[in-house]
């Protein structure tokens, strides 16, 4: 399975192997983007986070973001990594690659993939802290959004 | 009869990951009803749904057989 | 020496080891670049590239780049290691590690960097092609700058 | 003395990665003036100058015992 470019894991993820996932050639720049742990929210002290996913469609999602990505910057490759299950402080909770013959398209295609990971893949993170615990939600302001369009603009935010 | 996977929050509502459904045929509008009756959910309106594994809208309709996910505002990343 | 945060080497890079230096605790967010050797540009096939730099000032000027950064940024941490020596087509090249508690400084100055170094820092690359060799220069159309400033419009680009 | 070195196209242009010139004080424009003249460099105007370490102005001041570096378009990255 080292090879799937979309994955859900309950293991530690390793950088490495998602930079190897999109490593060509034609490859001039790869960006990657690792989202980690932290332990102080506003002024909250997390103590640890769990992570749950809908498995089968988030796994879908990621490879459909993949597909909006190739599609917007051409020559593109893309691999996504979310764990679930309890993360510490500084634990690895998501990892994006792209790689792209140049720099440019690196970075907007990363950014795009979390902005679309927050929008469109069923994960959800429970934030324990010191002096209670939540299921987080709605951190964009999605109340509602109908499709996994490509296009922000065109979902519903009523 | 309908599966329906529910998560976060409102599986904690619950007190179980998924329920079953014995209906033949029901929108996605109606099954949100039926679920917020039936277990008083708090996160009922703001949830999306997929059926099938993939999103729906409130009027494409569920049938017998479909797999159906409650999906809360999501916060992975 | 695995904790300068700005460094010239000659041997390959770890991208585990850029990472690790700018972890913490209230990181939420990593970003990497990792500058590759790219078998094509335009109709050119490179055979492999030949960097040579200015090394004690080369440092210096990374290491500029990473006050810059903190001072746009606040609260990120930031490490970049270039490569010079003979590299191979894939071989990286440059990796630029930043770290932030959001991820929008985190990209934002990570693309800031290696448009930076693309500007001040002292290394220069030589291509070898299948029917000759040239050192590259002027990629940004820079055909003077007079100062390491922040501001890229501050410059002198007569 | 003050030393010069020299990189990329202009490196192999001299033939070498450094040059000694026995000057007391000279000010960027000259040196480059007279480095152009005697090596007759493709690229001098182009370049930049550092002086110790750090970029220079056009009427900034080198003297006896200073690094110089000339500089040209840099491709890092």
């Amino acid at each position: 399975m080292r090879n799937k470019m979309f994955e859900i894991v309950e293991e530690p993820i390793s950088v490495e192997s998602l930079i190897e996932k999109v490593e060509d050639r034609n490859a001039g720049a790869i960006t990657t983007f690792i989202g980690t742990v932290r332990e102080i929210t506003g002024e909250k002290k997390t103590v640890y986070l769990e992570y749950q996913a809908y498995k089968p469609m988030a796994e879908k999602m990621l490879a459909q973001i993949g597909k909006e990505i190739n599609q917007k910057w051409s020559d593109t490759k893309v691999a996504i990594t979310h764990r679930i299950g309890s993360l510490d402080i500084s634990e690895i909770a998501v990892v994006i690659a792209v790689s792209s013959p140049h720099r440019k398209p690196a970075y907007q295609a990363n950014e795009y993939a979390i902005e679309r990971i927050k929008q469109i893949v069923p994960i959800w993170k429970k934030e324990q802290w010191e002096e209670g615990e939540a299921w987080i939600g709605d951190q964009l302001e999605n109340v509602r959004y109908r499709t996994g369009k490509p296009d922000v603009k065109d979902e519903d935010h009523d | 009869m309908i599966e329906v996977f529910l998560f976060a929050q409102l599986q904690e509502e619950v007190g179980k990951d998924k329920v079953l459904l014995d209906i033949k045929e029901i929108t996605v509008k109606e099954i949100k009803h039926q679920l917020q009756s039936q277990f008083d959910l708090s996160q009922i309106e703001a949830s999306m749904v997929a059926v099938n594994e993939a999103y729906a809208l409130e009027d494409d309709i569920i049938r017998s057989g479909d797999t159906v996910a409650i999906i809360p505002p999501v916060s992975g990343g």
